[in-house]
């Protein structure tokens, strides 16, 4: 029956209401550890392959099974891609949550639900879908281990039946979860269509919820950002990695390990040519990194708050000694182990400044999974260049959930491995002094352990030194030293990507987000039009920072600074860099360890607004 | 007119570091001319070799020797990371590590249990002496039950025994040796040197400063009076042939993971099979208890392999591969990108 | 022969130069590990004994035998406790550095050297002046492993003579030096009596500087901060310490090993009423301390840069699950390893946002060794109080150099041991909530372990939590718990101490220090008077700021925050905290190893306001 | 009526904690159940214990149990830290230490070590399942070698020997027991309760979700196969009266510090005596070499005093002194600032 008949079908079936399409929130609540990952990451991309404009984002409990999970997704045919604070559509399958969560539900919301639970409907003004799960699940042959697994099934046929998800887009994306393996493909599409079947023939659709094909999604893919970093690390040409278990961190090294199996093997020994060693833990792990970035090779490690606290004091020898390294942070809420299921931008400041003493970090703020592949090649760019660890802040939200993005670009440039001697350069120099700022911009050559030639050897350390890397306890040598290394600093704010600047004609207000704040920003400005407000918005991409931001703060009376952490670490960062401008800076932050919403920012916005 | 020089044309004064700061008369000073005196007799070329170290007046050590080799003096007990990074994605390097009692033994001790695990190639020697010399004497985590010490007071917990630990934790070569016993401390370095996977030396390295009275294990008095030599140790490289020159009963040969071999002397008959790790842990026990200062090869194992040899990693240093190697092509980006392509 | 005749003998020799009374400074440059400290600090004491207001400062290495080091002794008839550039008068005894360290003495200046080394003068305008070292040791009857030590005290004996340094106050000085030990006193005053009467007779004085007794000191002590801070942490009524050797922290816990030896035995059975423990590394000093803390003991640590970069996640798990501990941070040249011996204030950024996430701390900065005994004891009282880590920012000068101070007051205030309900109160309330802010204050009730009673008990945890410090990753609970902690800290603002404001009438503008930047600031401002700039002045006593300082900058057009590291890190927190005022304070920093000087922050500020 | 209480009133349920969030089945849930029954048997206070953990499945057990007790749920690989502090200012508290193999055998192997050095009173239990449950299945320290895992792959590391490890450390009391064989746990649990020290037990807890197939050395079905105990335990308080009812050749009685016993009835003649050191450390490389899961007490000495002992600290916990034994008086402040004074 073609896509066109059912829904045909449907139609005479639809209250009064005005139909409502492809713009509305569905909530999945479960169990966490009963598999509902596979149902509802089909949901998605079955949408998402519609051409419809989806972002899922999980919510789940930091524990391994048993307690209550939500996952979200959001149909936007304006593209609009942050989460939203209201559901319409609920899947009520936890029954520990399903009375609150059908509390929450907006007046004509969706509740479907399991009817085994033999509950009564609580609300009049929404629509109550019971499914039969044993039963459908009774008339497929299922081992019974994958019986739980599979009555997930149920809710994707009869959400696809009432809200008219095309079949055959379910059906392509378990072929894509299961990568074409039959069996299993054969197993839940039974249940599928066993449910959707039965919704058709027993549930009158009383709601306006409905979604529409739109145009085709061809050069588009649905990724979560850890996967992409890890992705844009293997084509940055990572060659080692070391790293400790956490989350949300850990997914970006699963990604790599299988990017690295598929794509960096010797053709002929089929032996790897890439290493990862799994530390003790962080500070073995970010030691490991700097030992081979030492020793020459492009190395990485990933982490997440508890572990950058680890790596403090390698950090400051990895900026001081002047070795390339690349962190990666999947920022989750802190402070201490604090919510290691939610999302944050709360590391920002510490990264910034990690270690003691005076020592500033360059940092990549990557908004989205395009950018995650782009900084996981770039970091390494940078770090090489800059002789410099270079931190990559993602976050749970945008690392772990799954992101719709145009495929990715190719690098747009060979890597650049910085200013690197070899024994043939330090012949022909004649000469060779490690920190020494022959060309201005406070980078001093290197050479690596092995380089055959009596003039390579210097002693790296964490002491002060001379331009030859010899200890000195001399005043001169130390205020040179560290002057080289503003220099360098400075250097680097030529190098890290540029914030992305919309201004707006005769903008009084401004706003400046970074990552994944992006997303409802994007949708707060559309709101605030409603208001008359119009602000400029910058977004910022990396640290240092440089003069766009300092001219974009100038050309407006008042700038928020909107951000998802509690003490508006980025605010703060701007108050610091440009105290001539920071009265015009006002911070804007919220941490509760949700990912922004265009609501809250709107209403933070209009309620400072008010006050001028 | 007739400077000796090695057989790859170099002088002994190649292989000297800065001149020491180090107090005179400090056993970390003999082990520096160790060093330097077995890379010269070994013809190793500096460049290939790394010096890699922690904090403490033993990890300054490497600044004066092997000057023309690249050195690391990294943070306080965290030379293990530094080593395992270096040597994984250059496997060609020669590394050589020292590191302190304190800086081992008490914050660098889980670091130092993992890269024995992992059996990273490296000559990881902890120049043992009972004391933090840097920070002025205090006690370290090998210092002696009981022991008194000037500023420090009294030690009243057991030393850790740094071999034990090292085999505790699967460690494929383990020796002690006395900064006083220049002789073996040499040989041990060369077999080190050729062995396949992590060597820990644990060298009693006196403090002259402040730890150095009789009463301490860790003094030259002491050492000189009570070290027990398990072996007679005669490296043989390579190149030359084994001759043995005594009947087979008394001589262990050890053939070393690069083809040359150790000359074992025992030197009493009920002596030790440094091959048998039941045997060398039994060892350590009994001297504990006993409290004698045996020195020597206590464990060796050479099939053991290493970190990259288990990680299936190539043999040719990473660092060495082409940027083309490193890089994927754009066909291969454009082939994972199609797999996820909304429609394929 | 009394003092008096002696001088008078002196008199005649005397070239034309207007004499130069108790205001000059003394370098004397030895090689480390030859035992020189005992001379040195006894010339100082002996002037400090004259009544002369001094302050010396060891410039050593990070070495422990055969390097160059510098002591500096200032005599300042002004009062002045900072360091000079210039030293006006030289005892050069170390080989390696004579040459250089002649040719920075300015004109007039005087040296005295062995002429052992058969040195021929190389500067005709000053007066040089060599002593027979080797000779003058031969007269006495030495040890020979004590001759080299010895040695030293032939400078004491020259200086004595030339600059009329009163003899009893040096023996008094060995006396106090050696605790009465009659042989080592008798011992080194015969070397000293023998350069002294040779001097006398051979030594003819061409140069105008000399010394005076001044008014009694009675009433002052010499001594360095960190024997300050441990005696106040011992009048604090701590119980535990866990630390782990660093320079320059380490003299501290000596320090305190030895006081609480003394004061802190059971009458009875003679066993240590505390526990000192000798961690395996920072780590686990810092856990120790909250472990203790935890259960209710007054704990502290102290550490460097280093060592607190290590201490970072336990630092945000105190924080976090509000735990008293203290942590002194004896800062000294960062980042990394740096210059372990050489004194700064770059860890103040640092420790004030130790930890991942967002957390905050209460820093106290103690300026002088009064100040670092005060800060010994109510370090505690504010841990206990605000139930949170307390971080005390000494300095290596402060800690380790000599300082005149008045003797110590004894605790003005019964010890604050904060919130703690016992059984009883259990029993009265019938309820516990650890988190709950009945107080508006911020702050909840903690109980201890091992309270008797069924309601004691709680979890403690680095994870989200509600009131009752159960876990929850309710959005709401996170939200409350980080706005109480934000009360809390509003709290601490009121509870730490004031800053010591020196107004100046109609001045348009004002300076800041904290710290030991706080005595050359005092001497600055007198000489910035000869350019008709008289400057008010704050002083800051710890963090987090209050309004005290908001309302200072307010009443200045320029505002100048002088301190002693590379990157402003206080002009930085200030720009933060007041965003409005952020753009009237300017930041005067410098680091190279050195205490500032009047001479750096005087010329800072004739440049700054030159543009003005 | 007819509530089951113990020897101080109270019910099993006041020993209880909140409802468990680990996987059913999950091994460390059958430890938490023994920790209440034992608690319980003992007629312990629940005031006067602390509960202390690390960070992971294992260290989240804690607050499944002793719902009245103090729990501390720290740092990764930290908990001895705060076990350390926490009983050194109040050595009247009994600490229960939770702790994993990763959190004990990787990142914590240094706190590990030191804290068994210096025989902190304290429980130490290592939850081991060879897995990082919490993070989803990698490899921990403990993991067998050429084990496979559906998400971490290979793992071709030597595994750590937790009991092997605390011995070399000079540990005061090893065991070594099985989530599958309660009565074993319990008993020893009591035994380790009344342990002058640290007491090390190593509990093979299987991670039902992760690592739970018949290869792994770490799971049920493994374990019920293959556990071989080395003693028949019965723990004997104080109150009652030992009563060996079988010849005195098979039975071992260990008197613990208490005042307490240990029956240890030998399973088989030639059997282990868990006093010997030597014999232990043999024991434990034995089974090694032998692949052979023994579990029991493998070493005891209560003797060995613990950290507070050998400072010569008071016996009254530092938290019950009063005020006034804390801040010395003011004569005290003025007789040292006398000593100082310019002039004295
Ligand atoms: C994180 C950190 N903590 C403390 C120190 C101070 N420190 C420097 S060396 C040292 C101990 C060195 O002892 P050892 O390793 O035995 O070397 P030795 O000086 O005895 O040769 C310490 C504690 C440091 N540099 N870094
Ligand atoms: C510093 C730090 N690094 C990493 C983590 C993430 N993490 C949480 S639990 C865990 C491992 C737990 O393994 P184990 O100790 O064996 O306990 P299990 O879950 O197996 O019982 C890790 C790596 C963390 N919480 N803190
Ligand atoms: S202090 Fe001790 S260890 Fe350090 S250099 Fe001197 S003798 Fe050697
Ligand atoms: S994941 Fe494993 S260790 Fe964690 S609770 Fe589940 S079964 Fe237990
Ligand atoms: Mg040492
Ligand atoms: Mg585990």
């Amino acid at each position: 029956m073609s896509d066109e008949v059912k829904s045909a079908d449907l139609a005479h079936l639809i209250g009064e209401r005005e139909p409502i399409v492809n713009d509305f929130q569905i909530i999945i609540a479960t169990v966490n550890g009963t598999g509902s990952q596979t149902a509802n990451t089909v949901l998605l991309r079955a949408l998402f392959r519609m051409g419809i404009p989806v972002n899922g984002k999980n919510i789940f409990p930091s524990n391994i099974q048993g307690l209550p999970t939500w996952f979200t997704i959001r149909a936007s045919k304006d593209g609009y891609m942050a989460r939203r604070e209201t559901n319409e559509v609920l899947v009520a399958f936890n029954q520990a949550t399903y009375a609150q969560d059908i509390a929450e539900l907006p007046e004509g919301g969706v509740c479907f639900y399991p009817e085994d639970w033999g509950m009564t409907p609580s609300r009049e003004d929404i629509s109550f879908y019971p499914m039969p799960v044993e039963e459908l699940v009774g008339t497929i042959e299922v081992p019974a281990n994958l019986k739980d697994y599979i009555a997930n099934m149920v809710y994707v046929g009869c959400l696809a039946a009432i809200l008219d998800i095309d079949r055959d887009e379910i059906e392509a994306s378990l072929d894509f979860h299961f990568s074409g393996k039959a069996k299993p493909i054969q197993l839940n599409m039974s249940v599928v269509n066993a449910a959707y079947e039965w919704a058709l023939d027993n549930l009158p659709k009383t709601d306006p919820y409905r979604v529409e094909r739109m145009g085709q999604n061809d050069d588009l893919i649905l990724l979560d950002g850890n996967s992409a970093g890890a992705l844009g690390a293997v084509f940055g040409g990572v060659s080692m990695i070391a790293w400790y278990p956490i989350t949300p961190s850990t997914s970006l090294i699963d990604a790599a390990r299988e990017y690295l199996n598929d794509l960096r093997r010797d053709p002929d020994s089929g032996l790897a040519t890439y290493a990862i060693i799994q530390a003790e833990d962080e500070i073995g792990a970010i030691g490991m990194v700097i030992g081979a970035g030492w020793a020459g090779a492009r190395s990485m490690t990933s982490t997440s708050g508890p572990g950058l606290s680890l790596m403090t004091e390698f950090a400051g020898l990895a900026y001081f000694a002047e070795i390339p390294a690349v962190i990666w942070d999947i920022q989750r809420v802190g402070p201490s182990t604090g919510l290691p299921t939610r999302t944050s931008q709360g590391d920002l400041m510490m990264a910034y400044f990690l270690g003691h003493g005076d020592s500033k970090h360059v940092c990549l703020l990557p908004a989205t999974v395009g950018e995650c592949f782009e900084c996981g090649w770039r970091a390494f760019d940078l770090a090489e260049r800059l002789q410099t660890p270079v931190f990559v802040l993602s976050d749970l939200d945008l690392g772990m959930n799954l992101w719709m993005s145009d495929v990715f670009d190719y690098p747009d440039q060979p890597m650049d491995r910085g200013k690197v001697l070899s024994a043939e350069d330090l012949e022909r120099l004649g000469r060779f002094a490690r920190y020494e700022d022959a060309d201005g911009d406070g980078i001093g050559p290197r050479t690596l352990p092995g380089t055959d030639h009596p003039l390579a050897a210097y002693f790296t350390r964490g002491t002060g030194h001379n331009e030859y890397a010899i200890y000195s306890e001399r005043p001169e040598d130390w205020l040179a030293n560290m002057a080289r290394l503003g220099r360098k600093f400075d250097t680097a704010r030529t190098l890290v990507p540029k914030p992305v600047v919309d201004e707006v004609k005769k903008a009084k207000i401004g706003l400046i987000a970074y990552g994944t704040t992006h997303h409802p920003v994007v949708e707060a400005r559309d709101r605030l039009k409603q208001y008359d407000i119009t602000p400029s918005y910058l977004r910022l991409r990396a640290l240092p920072l440089e003069e766009t931001t300092r001219d974009f703060i100038t050309r407006h009376e008042r700038v928020y600074v909107i951000e998802n952490n509690n003490d508006g670490q980025m605010a703060n960062l701007l108050h610091m860099e440009y105290p001539e401008l920071a009265s015009r800076v006002i911070s804007l932050a919220h941490l509760d360890g949700m990912p922004l919403t265009a609501r809250w920012i709107t209403e933070a916005v209009l309620e400072q607004e008010g006050e001028h | 007119m007739g400077i000796k020089i090695n057989e790859i044309g170099l002088e002994r004064n190649d292989y000297k570091g800065r001149p020491t700061t180090l107090c005179k008369g400090c056993g970390h000073n003999s082990i520096s001319n160790q060093i330097i005196a077995v890379t010269y007799e070994l013809s190793i070329n500096p460049h290939r070799v790394i010096k890699l170290s922690g904090i403490g007046c033993s990890s300054k050590s490497p600044a004066y020797f092997l000057g023309r080799s690249h050195g690391f003096n990294a943070l306080h007990g965290r030379m293990p990371a530094i080593a395992t990074g270096a040597t994984t994605v250059n496997n060609h390097l020669i590394a050589i590590g020292v590191s302190g009692d304190g800086d081992t033994g008490s914050i660098g001790m889980g670091q130092f249990k993992h890269m024995i695990r992992r059996n990273i190639p490296v000559l990881y020697i902890v120049e043992n002496n009972g004391v933090y010399g840097l920070t002025k004497g205090q006690f370290s985590a090998t210092a002696d039950e009981g022991q008194f010490l000037k500023y420090a007071g009294l030690n009243e917990l057991p030393p850790i025994d740094i071999c034990l630990e090292a085999l505790a934790a699967e460690a494929s070569f383990v020796a002690r040796s006395f900064a006083g016993d220049p002789t073996q401390v040499r040989e041990l370095m060369k077999a080190a040197l050729s062995h396949r996977g992590t060597a820990v030396l644990d060298i009693i390295s006196p403090c002259v400063t402040f730890n150095n009275h009789e009463a301490s294990t860790k003094s030259y008095p002491y050492g000189k009076a009570r070290e027990e030599p398990l072996q007679d140790i005669t490296y043989v490289p390579y190149a030359e042939p084994i001759m043995v020159d005594y009947n087979p009963g008394d001589v262990q040969v050890v053939e070393m993971f690069d083809g040359s071999h150790m000359q074992l002397k025992k030197l009493d008959p009920a002596s030790h099979d440094p091959t048998n790790r039941m045997a060398a842990i039994t060892l350590l026990e009994e001297a504990r208890v006993e409290n004698e200062f045996i020195t020597g090869l206590i464990y060796v194992d050479e099939d053991r392999p290493t970190f990259r040899e288990v990680s299936h990693q190539l043999e040719t240093p990473l660092v060495d591969l082409p940027d083309d190697c490193l890089r994927p092509s754009p066909e291969a980006l454009e082939k994972v990108m199609s797999r996820m392509r909304c429609c394929h």
